[in-house]
């Protein structure tokens, strides 16, 4: 195999999603997981030292380049428009979603005291929240939880990495 | 998509209430019932003024308001609390402790660094061709998007398909599945096979129903042997093995 | 300004067009032109002695990071083993016949209103689709229905846990 690094570096920069060591492992055949994960490694040390324009980041149980955050402004600049960010009714649907999953439409409308139909449907058509099955109750409603391009967008490595709620706690004491 | 125009700057019922509680400085464990019921009317009353369509949600808050103010209002027996008597207005602390806790970790979450708006990942990829000749863009696979393709081209069904599509349905279409795999294997099967062992009424039903089914629309014959014999099931068509001929 | 040499490297890694150095002019508002030619020029060299997995190259428009050109087999590799990919026409088809099973091709055609003949191949191929039977009708048409394979790539226990077209309904208000 040539340059095992720059294969790495290739796949990593052409990927359109975060690529995890297996997957990396499965594209190359032969590689050890041991040496992939120590050549991600050593090429976010290296690309960190260099404080370049972007960087290696690990995200979604994988790794992606993206821009350095204190940079944001000159690419927001550059597109011009704003983004289009999240409204709070969105960012408190998802929430819920995110700590309560798996979860049922019915306990997220009870939670936020309002029907979150709108909302919930704006999150499936964006990808950050997924159908998951359904709950083996009468009706057997579909239960909903958080998709990886949730982690992805929110910059989480998995879901443990989520901040614990703290008034939860002291409620179900 | 996008932003979504919220002219009530509410979120709902329960953020209403958080931020009366806010403003005036309330212990939430102790909320005095009548000046909250009060201003909570209150802002009902200038969200219609101003014409906003007040979501359903508000006016049942605004009854249950006033439910617990009535009831704090009933003499309370002087040992209540050793009696275990609940505060009227338990359920709705727990349930205003519980939306604050998660509409904090909504403002956490935002505070993230979000891909799109603080981090940006690459976005050109004109340099490789799309493998494969044939395809067009590629999406990536979801339930809901299977459901939401599906939907729309319920346009085009006709008026004998536009039955709604039901869990029923699908559960029948399992059951065909299972059939015409054991005759796959089998070639011919018999209805108490297929039934197996001590077999719920939900299943001998659905194995009627895709009998029935499969026979309706031909893939499946059944023979029995005598008026109380064996009922025995075939694929209609023998001699299809798996490949596909000349359908394309 | 901060580092211009990592704002200029964060737009080019960022945009999705090449960008000439009139448009990053531009963007930045003071910097010089030939100032920039000469860090985009550095950073050039900087990233072909790296020898990493991509390197900047000046295109007709202006300037891009692209993938190593020697290295272009191993992005082929990694997009044809990307496992869960579909053309919207595909899924079309397969929501068909997804929710119209067990179906004939004639009715698939009708319901997308066109010859679904290469999709459906490509379903069979993928193996998200299965051939049931014969139909014992003239023509002896064949019954396709999903596989199991299907249930796996959509993650559903059995078919009645897809989500009905009255509960997508449910959601749109």
């Amino acid at each position: 195999m040539e340059d095992l690094r720059a294969i790495i570096e290739t796949l990593l920069f052409a990927s359109d999603t975060p690529l995890g060591v297996d997957r990396i492992k499965d594209i190359l055949g032969e590689a050890e997981r041991t040496e992939i994960a120590q050549i991600i490694a050593d090429l976010k040390r290296e690309h960190d030292e260099r404080k370049g324009g972007f960087q290696l980041c690990e995200v979604a149980s994988g790794y992606q380049f993206r821009t350095r955050p204190d940079l944001a402004l000159w690419i927001k600049k550059m597109r011009g428009l704003k983004p289009s960010m999240l409204s709070p009714a969105a960012l408190e649907t998802l929430a819920v979603i995110a700590y309560r999953q798996p979860v049922v439409k019915a306990d997220i409308d009870r939670v936020r005291g309002v029907d979150v139909s709108g909302t919930l449907k704006g999150l499936l058509e964006k990808k950050l929240v997924r159908m998951l099955g359904r709950k083996d109750v009468p009706g057997k409603p579909i239960v909903y939880g958080t998709s990886k391009k949730f982690l992805e967008v929110f910059n989480l490595k998995d879901l443990s990495e989520l901040p614990t709620l703290r008034e939860l706690k002291e409620l179900q004491e | 998509m996008g932003y979504e125009i919220k002219l009530d700057i509410f979120e709902g019922p329960l953020d209403l209430l958080l931020y009366l509680i806010r403003k005036n400085e309330i212990d939430i464990y102790n909320i005095p019932m009548a000046v909250v019921t009060e201003q909570y009317l209150q802002h009902l009353e200038v969200l219609k003024s101003l014409n906003l369509d007040l979501a359903g949600e508000y006016l049942v808050m605004a009854s249950t308001l006033i439910h617990i103010k009535s009831r704090m209002l009933l003499p309370v027996e002087a040992d209540a609390d050793e009696n275990g008597e609940e505060d009227p207005r338990a359920d709705l602390v727990k349930q205003l402790l519980e939306y604050q806790a998660f509409k904090e970790a909504a403002l956490t979450l935002d505070r993230r660094l979000l891909l799109g708006r603080d981090v940006f990942k690459r976005e050109a990829w004109p340099e490789l061709e799309k493998s494969g000749e044939d395809e067009e863009d590629l999406v990536e696979l979801n339930v809901f998007e299977l459901v939401a393709a599906f939907q729309r081209m319920a346009v085009n069904l006709r008026k004998e398909d536009v039955m709604e599509i039901e869990t029923e349905k699908m559960s029948l279409s399992d059951m065909i599945h299972e059939i015409m795999e054991r005759l796959g294997e089998e070639k011919d099967v018999s209805f108490t096979d297929l039934l197996g062992e001590s077999p719920t009424r939900k299943r001998v039903i659905y194995t009627l129903l895709a009998l029935l089914e499969l026979m309706k629309i031909r893939l499946i014959r059944a023979f029995q042997a005598g008026p109380f014999g064996p009922i025995r099931i075939f694929p209609a068509v023998e001699e299809w093995n798996g490949r596909p001929q000349g359908d394309h």
